[in-house]
């Protein structure tokens, strides 16, 4: 409230259009988008920011402003996809591992349909089954539905019109991705030295392929 | 106020009297209903006329049975008590009579009504005060905290760049890699088996010629007992052992081939 | 990590005690408590900080730090009880309309019994009832629990050992509130002898009476 008298009396108030006030003074859209961001249950680009904020803000400045005055704090302002969030700074992520219950392991299976959606998207079910060489069952397209981390993109515009999935701005929020164009390539992959196709000592499950443990299991029962 | 309404002719009065009547439902109860009738003297609380307040009451609870409506027992109660009350207030008290006075009565009736007052626009207040989820807002997105409401799904970017290299590789590496612990191969099996024949003179099952270590876990187990199957079909055709199964799916035997040492 | 080395060149390390590191320094505390509040939505209390904290970690001076930093912020640091919590300033909550939690209106009834817990815990159910002048339904007291703004308190001493309500750290979150001191017109009421249980004259059993008094000193004791 105080703010507002200041911005009044502080600001030359644009007088062009009646009934209009000038936009606050930008310490106070700082505030105001600090605010927001801090209460959002997600990430909101500076368009979301600025529908929310008094006309004649400008959301991009004030984010500008915010985005610096946190950064070197225990929480920073980043940027998701084409949104923006606090989050707490990368070196202080082990302050948070305590509290880390009940975390468990997504299954192989999932992994690589999460994998195949990152590197391909949009994809189709079929194309995924293609690619991973065994069928995809319902049950890992849902949980990776559930998980926020695959989403329905747009129907292929070939017969049958199947849906493609393509990943969610929370899949490139919880990878600390700005954009799953930022995923290593192939050959950034091998340089990386993950092409390396012998398992991975301790790797549990390598030599679990579906197909071949199924057929092996099949071919020497007991 | 009981001959007011009847003297009365004014219909808006009688009005608002019957109304007063029929919402006693909308009363909590008679004290709230005694707080109600207090306003009408339009005092301090702490100035209040019980006795006043007392015929007010009884009024009402008279009124109420002129309209045949029934007041519930609590009603009926707080009217013989403050009949009592008003009775007190208005004799003089017998000399040597025990317990507390009119006044004291009375006092602490107008404090019940004060501090019941004082409740509701403490309540109010409360009410009024900026509140969570509406006015100020606690983070909308915590993060990972002593909560064990969820499971959280472990996995990290190189877990998925891991599992995307393994499908992109899995075609052009497979044939030629061996990549099974669990796998004990044939070459092997066959060199280890040649080893041990110079030594098997006598019918032995094939499975005490498995390697230590192998004999356990089933998938293993499985593996080697193919490979070192396979391999003494090999000896067998080169001719340096004989096998034998003395009926369907009994345990297959094998044993030096007998001519060979005695050429 | 390079303030741990900073750390470990700019202060003097402990030598005393072999195998513990020196204290972080207080813009690095100041930092950790910064991530640590911003990621839980619930106030936390100095113990449960320095419990996350490194060994020698000062959380309450941190805290002093830190609420200065945030005054007059979007976003504050505020004191509920014994605990601490960023929540955002109050004069903003306009903007947050997106946020707002639609709440079941509360009775008239519940509103009263949770403003006479406030005022006189710890209050039994029989106290309730007398000063509202009427029975208080089970339903207003699960409702208050549900919410989590009142909670059982100790047994009353007094015959039928009768449980008594409170309120809880959620209410003061909830109302911003730093304690229960802090509810508004408190001292007045008391000084007008409204917070007192003064039994009916001439009436024998107030017991109670001399219990809920006991009770209040207890918890209103400046």
């Amino acid at each position: 409230m105080s703010d507002d008298r200041e911005q009044m009396t502080g600001e030359a108030p644009e007088r062009g259009e009646p009934g209009l006030f000038a936009a606050p003074p930008m310490a106070e859209q700082e505030r105001m988008v600090e605010a927001i961001l801090f209460a959002s249950a997600e990430p909101l680009s500076a368009a979301q920011l600025a529908e929310r904020l008094p006309p004649g803000c400008d959301a991009t400045e004030a984010l500008a402003h915010l985005r610096s005055r946190y950064s070197g704090r225990g929480v920073n302002l980043v940027r998701v996809g084409d949104a923006y969030a606090m989050r707490t700074a990368p070196d202080l992520g082990w302050l948070m591992q305590a509290e880390r219950v009940e975390t468990r392991k997504l299954s192989r299976a999932a992994i690589e349909t999460l994998a195949i959606v990152a590197y391909h998207q949009p994809v189709t079910r079929a194309e995924i089954e293609e690619i991973r060489g065994v069928a995809v069952s319902r049950g890992t397209i849902d949980q990776l539905l559930e998980l926020d981390w695959i989403r329905l993109g747009r129907r292929r515009m070939t017969p049958g019109r199947p849906v493609t999935f393509v990943v969610t701005e929370e899949f490139l929020d919880h990878f600390g991705l700005e954009s799953a164009r930022d995923l290593p390539g192939l050959k950034e992959l091998r340089e990386a030295g993950l092409l390396d196709s012998r398992p991975m000592p301790g790797q549990p499950g390598d030599d679990e392929g579906e197909g071949a443990a199924t057929g092996q299991s099949e071919l020497f029962e007991d | 106020m009981t001959d007011d309404w009847e003297s009365r002719d004014d219909i808006s009065a009688r009005r608002a009297a019957e109304a007063l009547i029929v919402d006693v439902d909308g009363y909590e109860g008679p004290l709230d209903l005694l707080l109600t009738l207090s306003r009408a003297q339009k005092v301090d609380l702490r100035r209040i006329s019980v006795l006043q307040l007392a015929e007010q009451y009884l009024g009402f609870v008279e009124q109420a049975r002129a309209l045949r409506i029934e007041l519930a027992a609590d009603y009926l109660v707080m009217a013989a008590w403050l009949a009592y009350l008003k009775s007190r207030l208005l004799l003089p008290p017998e000399p040597g009579e025990e317990g507390p006075s009119g006044e004291e009565l009375a006092a602490h009736l107008a404090w019940q009504l004060e501090r019941l007052q004082a409740m509701r626009e403490a309540a109010a207040r409360l009410m009024g005060r900026d509140q969570k989820g509406r006015d100020f807002f606690a983070r909308g997105q915590p993060e990972a905290l002593a909560i064990s409401r969820k499971t959280r799904f472990e996995v990290a970017l190189i877990d998925l760049m891991r599992a995307y290299a393994r499908l992109r590789t899995r075609d052009e590496f497979r044939p030629f890699a061996f990549d099974r612990s669990d796998i004990y191969p044939y070459e092997a099996a066959l060199e280890r088996l040649s080893t041990l024949v110079p030594g098997a003179s006598d019918w032995t099952a094939l499975q005490a010629y498995l390697p230590e270590g192998w004999r356990g876990a089933a998938k293993r187990k499985r593996s080697v007992i193919a490979s070192t199957f396979a391999a003494s079909l090999e000896l067998a055709k080169q001719g340096s052992i004989e096998l034998r199964q003395t009926e369907s799916f009994a345990p297959l035997q094998l044993r030096r081939r007998q001519g060979r040492a005695d050429e």
